[in-house]
């Protein structure tokens, strides 16, 4: 039940806004769905906990441990969203940024398309989290892909439409991979398998044989998912389309695709990942994932280094993350997967909390330019500046802030697997990517007044805010037992052989 | 039974209560005049409660630890009291009491009054960060603690953003202190990875454990990983950017006990964690300390901001400390740990001496440059009749940093030339020369560090007022005051009393060594302080104290017998036959260390530019342009062509994102093809 | 009956694979916009008559599903609304590649070769049925798609590209049909409606980027740097 | 206890009566080789006599430190002569300070002379004070290394052991090690107390002075002080210098036969400050950028003294 509210919930709040007109109503209605999926993401979690596994339909759907860690994470970043993008449109209303000064038509026109696709949105990320089936899971990537491409193009700008354009061809190219290896992986199981028929692609039923599945053909598929998914997670080389999707949308929408698609993206991988492992043992899918891995770290390094918008830094930095997780998966063992699902958790806790404070500034400000902008943002915005350092500290890993601990369990991870070059890597690489975050956001946060207006424009932007720094620090020193017990056992699945 | 988990829980609880209640404070907007009074007194009694918790850790030799749970199965929070741990601490919290009382008298007047609720939340937590550092005892914990402290101390440096200035030097730190981090999470964990365990109990002399290429990039990642926390040259060059920038009882923190938290790291490491190292260990550290004594020094005497001059000082003295510890080291690889706890004493008393005296000299500056609003010492002058407390107080300061007797820094820096002394006859051939050199450095290290007090002191206090700002000085108020009083009394405290401190590290050097060596190093009932045995060498500062006192009165009595009846007139100093000594005719700073510049100009590479405006001839110039400026050696060859380097490294590597979809895909498609090509191989 | 003879099926599979491969290079090498969404049709409408032909010889009734539905919207309907398309917003009917028609059709020749060499890894003799089936049609398959990929490197206006993407997924569909039936119908339906609205969405993305910027060569977005 | 005190008495007024003897000496021995006939070599009591019993102006400008400073050099100097053997190889206080505390105690005069060098405000205090500091500390280094060749090879810092390790073997000194020590250590002496060709302690031309630049503003009684420590100074110094290299005649305790000692003592001071004049009198003064590579030197000969020490 909990796993069919998740995604009802959310496509019911789609359908409703469809049809609306008040934008007012539009906002209750999202509103209600985030709180409403947040919920039944937490009765899926305590299904889980209690039982286990969930499923419904044949295991059709199908909840363990991963998946619930990653509709909650999801459910999470949804809901925190929620009245953050309900000031943040309100705002852009009053600032007219929809380049009108009349009936408020185009504005409506504008809002309704955000309140409708954003529950899609979510939506195809429940699925993602909950399809047992390998097909139906490519499906839903590409459905948040498809979702999200008028979220990206929601300004209208020349550059918006560049970016949706790079966001969708990259996208579909790497999702087309992605289905060719689920085609051949559901083709190595069916030489082993033989059968025929849905249940034949799903994970719950491929994964405990996956040890006889063809050599030769599970390569292939490996390379080809990671390629694809790999694309949708943003890991270099393929990691182009990042920067500029996540810099022209909308706050909200980068906060939601940064950390919950990115999670999606990973969790998919990692099902692979699993089959690949118990097929092919751990050597080969490792040393692909500590490969893409270092290389996302690294590539992001440059960009963080020298960078002129601060939402461009972020999405470097989303890629960054990413590459952390992928390494974590790569280095295996049991802190291997710990450290990347923790990453996950932390992560999808701090990064909305950036998105939010650069869409503050953003809006207050009117540029994302770091050298060009006004610097001395601490009086201008008395909440959301000094959070955004904080946030700024967190997601570069200082401690006493959470990612720190992930980062250092993937750490150990790498030392447990013996691969010391690429841990000296890693290192080098995340202290290089602190130095240019900081550098950057000091600039931005520090400094004499430059004459804006003092003052935050509304609670409604400032309060989200303000939750997710407490539980960064929070998280930073205690971690919830459910919590921890949620992540241990999805790494768990991801670390076991059978 | 001695209450020391009680009085160190306490302590831990105060200083985290200050952090709320200055926060609440901060929230509160209005700000109340009494607040930081109060919020300094909650730091205060967190000082005193570990205070009391160390000296009785240290003296009733009770080792005590707890552990929380953080919902994370590896990350405990294990705090551990053991002597090295209690030994830091209590140099912390004597350094944090006596900084309390300052700052209660400092922020309502300092340029972070306009928010002093946030400051001494930040001030609290840097003080609970560092107790939590010298007490951790879990890797994981360890770095959480120690990147919060570098935190901290970023934002207090940085208290007053509008600066640049300060800006720059916080980020600096903050970015070379993450650099320093890394290292240590390398480090730290490939001893983990040994024993197995996070805990720190359980790294006793896990060095010995690993192969021995390992264990070398260990001890060198740890090594530099601290170096840079603790300022060791050549990765030093934040400190001297952020220490004088940050508020002056920050100032005082920072380099008084925040550095020292490297060198508590390499102790911890270098004595616990490894036993006996290779003699290229200790003597990579032998001369890292020798090299960075000397150029801190040198460096130091270029100075003419009174706070940097002190920062270079920190540098200096870390090369003294270092000296200790790698003799240390050096005469446990040859096996003598007798020789080995005394140069360890040496080291940890100088570190502990080197805390108070410099946090005296910090404060001092801070009242100076409260008084004067400058830091630059050639507008300074004449202040000793303005402000004759703070004066007496640096003075104290600076004789004790010069190294000379009685004070305390006269004690250490003589032990370690005796540790010195006696690693020459006790290691081979090679070894043996590099201690008496060692020794003649640290010598003029010394001298050229008494050169420089004689400056800092003489320029800033003595003679005429050099500015309009330096003639309105005044006074400090008295809780500023009384803050120096304090250190100034444990300057001289420890330096008289040093034989009755010394069984005080009888059980760091009983765990390191298996040797109690206090009883060796005192004798004469308390009187004599020894280098192992009498024979060896001793010294006696009460002695000498009260030996300088009894003959000064031979001149006094020659004075009762003869001088009495004539006459004692003032009159103005010889001018020249010019019309009147003003502040012009002095020695400027600059001039005072001039000969040293042109003697050790090779490592300064000055450069100076004359212009000269005359209208008759050049015999008569009208005014007379002087520029002098030396060039940061490390800060501009070696730091500023890597940051270059990266950054133009960096820029045509953004070239990658090209902006055409083609180019992009060309990107995913390569990679596919070496993929399939790479999957098809086998 | 030789329409029951699997061997002959076999036959008439690969045959017409290896069709569809020539038609795909066809398409790299050709320059005319509109011959060339004709000639994916067609390529599609092979496809469908792939899907048919492992249907009738396996049995396998689902897959008729799928052949029908590839004939419906890939080869009819996409078709029509990409020319469509073409003729709303008025293009010039020329590609414009970037490498010239011969290095563009060795390239082709390349992966192609590739194709084989990958899908070698698969070829087991001994073993009868899909396996052996797979060899030949999976080297196809992987060459359609990495010429595909190819393609929409190789174009400069969206519109290209986005039928340079179908090309490539018609690839995809090759190497599902062949292995292994295709994937399960829901699956299936997923897949075609997902790959439907994609091309919807890139449609109209073009129609804007027409409006917006007055041209067709995405290789002129390029903006967003750094 | 009484005799400790006793001696401790006795090497006071050794030390304080004695050495303005050395400084007279020095100048008539000088003027007599620059065919002058000079002062008496007994001129210098007769100054501080009558320097002690002047009044005396003190600068406007200068602060207590002004006026601290000549207490501190005298006691500091003064306490440094009790700490090394002088005439008996049991120096009265060796127990409680040996080499080091007898450098760092020099030290500590110095500190405060140079600081009342500045505190007057002229430009001669300060060019005084500056050039002081820097030839002292470029000499450190040399200083110590003989030092440590010293205690090296008697096993200990103790001024009253060291002597007592020299008596045992009596023509050590002719070890080459010996002969480089000493001779770094004799142009440490030269620098430390601010002879030719470091220093012209008769010069009061502004060029060339260092140490007089410092003490220009003081008179009368605290003037005396300054030039009784100097001279003690000198005395201490050269003590160092005989008794460690040269230590015939040294007694073993303090007893009657110690007057013979203290002939002996005299002797060898008197020769050696007739070594210095000699060098003072045949050597024209460096500039001031040449005294670190005189003393770089002296530190290559310490440090070869070292070397060879356990070599030979």
């Amino acid at each position: 039940m909990a796993i069919l509210a998740l995604l009802l919930i959310p496509l019911l709040a789609s359908a409703v806004t469809v049809g609306m007109r008040n934008p007012r109503r539009m906002e209750l209605v999202y509103l209600i769905s985030a709180a409403g999926s947040f919920g039944a993401a937490v009765w899926l979690v305590a299904e889980v906990l209690r039982n286990g596994t969930v499923s419904w339909g044949d295991g059709f759907l199908y909840a363990d441990h991963l998946s619930a860690l990653v509709a909650v994470l999801t459910a999470f970043v949804y809901l925190v969203t929620a009245p953050y993008a309900v000031g943040y449109f309100r705002q852009d209303e009053q600032q007219q940024t929809f380049g009108e000064a009349g009936n408020g038509r185009i504005s409506r026109a504008k809002l309704r398309k955000y309140y409708a696709l954003t529950p899609l949105f979510g939506f195809s990320m429940f699925l993602v989290a909950v399809s047992n089936n390998l097909g139906m899971l490519w499906v839903a990537v590409e459905g948040t892909t498809l979702a999200s491409i008028f979220l990206v193009t929601f300004y209208g700008r020349p550059t918006s439409l560049e970016a949706a354009w790079k966001y969708a061809v990259l996208g579909g190219v790497g999702l087309s991979m992605a289905l060719f290896g689920t085609v051949l992986t559901y083709y190595a199981a069916h030489q082993v398998l033989g059968g025929e028929g849905l249940s034949m692609l799903n994970w719950s039923v491929l994964a405990p044989s996956a040890g006889q599945f063809d050599k030769p053909v599970m390569r292939l598929a490996f390379i080809l998912v990671l390629l694809g998914y790999g694309t949708k997670a943003g890991l270099a080389p393929m990691h182009t389309w990042k920067p500029d999707a996540y810099g022209e949308a909308p706050a909200p929408v980068g906060a939601l695709m940064a950390t919950a698609v990115l999670n999606c993206a990973i969790y998919a991988l990692a099902r692979f990942y699993v089959l690949t492992t118990r097929s092919l043992g751990p050597q080969f899918a490792s040393q692909l994932l500590i490969l893409f891995g270092l290389l996302s770290i690294g590539i992001a390094v440059p960009f963080i280094l020298v960078q002129r918008s601060y939402r461009r830094l972020l999405a470097y930095s989303s890629i960054d993350h990413g590459g952390i997780m992928v390494l974590g998966l790569g280095f295996g063992g049991a802190f291997g997967a710990l450290g990347m699902l923790l990453h996950m958790t932390f992560h999808s806790v701090t990064k909305p909390l950036l998105f939010f404070c650069a869409g503050n500034a953003q809006q207050h400000t009117g540029s994302d330019s770091i050298k060009k902008g006004p610097g001395g943002l601490l009086h201008a915005l008395p909440v959301s500046a000094p959070m955004f350092l904080l946030a700024a500290l967190a997601i570069t890993g200082t401690p006493p802030f959470s990612m720190f601990l992930s980062e250092f369990t993937v750490l150990r991870a790498g030392f447990a697997a013996q691969r010391t070059v690429a841990v000296i890597l890693f290192v080098a690489f995340v202290v290089a990517v602190f130095c240019g975050f900081i550098y950057h956001i000091t600039q931005l946060i520090f400094g004499a007044p430059s004459g804006l207006p003092r003052g935050e424009s509304s609670r409604w932007k400032t309060y989200p805010v303000i939750a997710l720094a407490l539980i960064v620090i929070v998280l930073g020193f205690w971690l919830p037992a459910p919590v921890y017990s949620l992540v241990n056992g999805a790494a768990r699945i991801l670390a076991e052989q059978p | 039974m001695w209450p020391t988990r009680e009085l160190y829980t306490a302590g831990l609880l105060v200083y985290a209560l200050g952090i709320a209640g200055a926060l609440a404070g901060y929230a509160a907007k209005r700000t109340r005049r009494w607040l930081p009074g109060l919020l300094c007194a909650v730091s205060l009694l967190g000082a005193l409660l570990e205070f009391g918790a160390s000296l009785t850790a240290l003296f009733v030799r009770t080792e005590l630890s707890w552990t929380l749970a953080s919902g994370v199965p590896y990350l405990r929070y294990t705090v551990r009291l053991d002597p090295l741990s209690a030994y830091f601490n209590l140099a912390l919290s004597l350094l944090a009491a006596s900084v309390s009382v300052y700052s209660a008298g400092y922020i309502g007047r300092s340029s972070v009054r306009k928010s002093p609720g946030l400051f001494c939340a930040l001030l609290n937590l840097l003080l609970l960060s560092l107790t939590l550092v010298f007490t951790a005892s879990n890797i994981l914990f360890f770095l959480i603690v120690w990147e919060l402290t570098a935190v901290a101390a970023y934002f207090l440096v940085v208290f007053d953003h509008e600066s640049a200035e300060a800006r720059k030097g916080g980020l600096l730190y903050l970015l070379m202190s993450r650099g320093g981090t890394g290292m240590l999470l390398i480090g730290f964990l490939l001893l983990a990875s040994a024993a197995g365990s996070m805990d720190f109990a359980a790294l006793h002399g896990i060095g010995q454990q690993l192969p021995p290429a390992l264990a070398a990039i260990a001890f060198l990642l740890l090594f530099l990983g601290f170096g840079v926390k603790a300022g060791i040259i050549p990765v030093h060059i934040w400190l001297p950017a952020a220490h004088p920038v940050a508020p002056s009882n920050i100032s005082a923190l920072m380099s008084g006990i925040l550095i020292k938290a490297g060198i508590y790291g390499m102790a911890r490491v270098f004595f616990d964690f490894y036993g006996t190292v290779p003699v290229w260990a200790g003597m990579t550290v032998l001369v890292v300390g020798v090299v960075s004594g000397l150029l801190g020094v040198l460096y130091a005497l270029m100075e003419h901001d009174l706070k940097r001059l002190l920062a270079y000082h920190s540098i200096e003295n870390i090369g003294i400390i270092l000296m200790g510890f790698g003799s240390a080291l050096l005469f446990r690889s040859f096996g003598h740990p007798q020789l080995a706890a005394l140069a360890l004493v040496a080291g940890l008393f100088h570190t502990l001496n080197h805390g108070v005296f410099k946090c005296l000299l910090f404060l001092g500056a801070g009242g100076v440059v409260h008084a004067t609003h400058t830091r630059n010492m050639e507008e300074m002058g004449g202040l000793i009749r303005r402000m004759p407390s703070s004066a007496l107080y640096f003075l104290i300061g600076a004789i004790a940093i010069s190294g000379l007797p009685p004070l305390n820094g006269f004690v250490s820096e003589w032990f370690t030339y005796q540790a010195l002394l006696a690693g020459f006859g006790a290691t081979p051939a090679l070894t043996r020369m590099a201690f008496p050199i060692a020794g003649a450095l640290l010598a003029l290290t010394a001298a050229l560090a008494a050169a420089c007090f004689v400056k800092a002191f003489g320029i800033t206090f003595l003679a005429l007022p050099r500015s309009e700002r330096a003639e309105n000085a005044q006074e400090v108020p008295l809780l500023m005051r009384s803050g120096m009083a304090i250190l100034a009394v444990a300057c001289v405290l420890l330096g008289l009393g040093a034989t009755w401190f010394l069984p005080v590290f009888d059980p760091i050097t009983q765990g390191i060594f298996g040797v109690a060596i206090s009883p060796d190093l005192v004798a004469g009932n308390g009187l004599l302080l020894t280098a192992g045995s009498t024979g060896r060498g001793s010294v006696s500062t009460v002695v000498i104290a009260l030996a300088l006192v009894a003959l000064g009165a031979i001149p006094l009595l020659l004075w009762l017998v003869w001088g009495r009846k004539s006459a004692r007139l003032s009159g103005p100093t010889w001018d020249c036959g010019l019309p009147g000594l003003t502040a012009e005719n002095e020695y400027t700073a600059t001039a005072f260390s001039k000969p040293l510049r042109m003697i050790f100009a090779a490592l300064f590479r000055p450069r100076r530019e004359i212009q000269t405006e005359f209208e008759v001839s050049a015999y008569y110039p009208t005014a007379i342009h002087f520029e002098s400026e030396i060039k940061p050696t490390f800060e501009t060859h070696v730091y500023e062509p890597l940051r270059e380097l990266v950054l133009s490294l960096a820029s045509r590597m953004r070239r990658v994102q090209a902006g055409s979809i083609h180019v992009y895909l060309t990107y995913v498609f390569i990679t596919l093809i070496l993929l399939l090509i790479f999957g098809a191989r086998g | 009956m030789f329409w029951q003879d699997p061997q002959f099926g076999e036959r008439l599979i690969t045959m017409m694979a290896a069709l569809v491969l020539v038609l795909q290079i066809m398409m790299v090498a050709q320059r005319g916009l509109v011959t060339n969404i004709r000639a994916f049709g067609l390529q599609s409408f092979l496809l469908a008559a792939i899907a048919a032909t492992i249907a009738h010889f396996n049995h396998a009734p689902h897959i008729y599903v799928v052949a029908a539905l590839t004939l419906i919207f890939k080869a009819i309907l996409l078709p029509l609304v990409l020319e469509r398309l073409v003729a709303k917003i008025e293009i010039r009917l020329e590609i414009e590649p970037f490498l010239n028609v011969p290095v563009s059709v060795i390239v082709s020749g390349f992966l192609t070769l590739l194709g084989y060499v990958v899908a070698e890894s698969f070829h087991r003799p001994e073993e009868a049925g899909p396996a052996s089936l797979g060899h030949n049609t999976l080297a196809v398959a992987i060459a359609l798609f990495l010429i595909g990929f190819f393609m929409m490197i190789n174009r400069r206006k969206a519109l290209t590209q986005v039928l340079a993407l179908l090309c490539l997924e018609n690839g995809l569909f090759l190497a599902a049909i062949s292995l292994t039936f295709g994937m399960p119908l829901i699956v299936e339906a997923g897949i075609f409606f997902d790959v439907l609205v994609a091309t919807l969405l890139l449609a109209i993305l073009i129609y804007r980027i027409r409006e917006t910027f007055d041209s067709m060569d995405v290789s002129r977005l390029s903006r967003l740097k750094g | 206890m009484m005799e400790r005190i006793l001696t401790v008495l006795a090497q006071i007024v050794l030390v304080l009566f004695l050495s303005p003897l050395i400084t007279g000496f020095s100048r008539t021995w000088k003027a007599r080789l620059q065919t002058r006939r000079g002062p008496g070599i007994f001129q210098p009591y007769r100054d501080l006599a009558k320097l002690l019993r002047k009044g005396m102006v003190i600068p406007d400008t200068a602060s207590w430190v002004f006026g601290a400073t000549p207490y501190v050099l005298f006691s500091t100097t003064l306490l440094a002569g009790l700490l090394i053997p002088t005439v008996s190889a049991q120096a009265p206080l060796s127990a409680f300070g040996g080499v080091l505390a007898v450098v760092y105690l020099l030290a500590l005069g110095r500190f405060f002379l140079a600081l009342g060098g500045l505190d007057t405000g002229s430009s001669f205090g300060g060019l005084g004070s500056s050039r002081e500091m820097t030839i002292s500390a470029i000499a450190e280094p040399a200083l110590m290394l003989a030092v440590f060749t010293v205690a090296i090879g008697a096993g200990s810092t103790n001024l009253s052991t060291v002597a007592q390790a020299a008596l045992g073997q009596s023509w050590r000194f002719l070890a080459p090690s010996q002969m480089l020590a000493f001779a770094a250590l004799f142009i440490v002496l030269i620098a430390e107390t601010g002879r030719i060709p470091v220093d012209n302690p008769a010069t009061h031309l502004e060029l060339t002075m260092i140490h007089e630049a410092m003490i220009l503003e003081y008179s009368g009684p605290y003037l005396a002080l300054i030039e009784w420590s100097a001279a003690m100074k000198q005395l201490v110094l050269m003590t160092l210098l005989v008794n460690v290299f040269i230590p015939f005649g040294l007694s073993a305790g303090w007893s009657a036969i110690t007057v013979l000692s203290l002939i002996l003592f005299v002797v060898k001071l008197l020769f050696l400050a007739a070594t210095v004049v000699l060098m003072e009198t045949t050597n024209a003064k460096l500039r001031l950028f040449r005294v670190p590579e005189l003393l770089a030197v002296a530190f290559i000969l310490s440090a070869m003294a070292l070397i060879s020490t356990f070599l030979f």
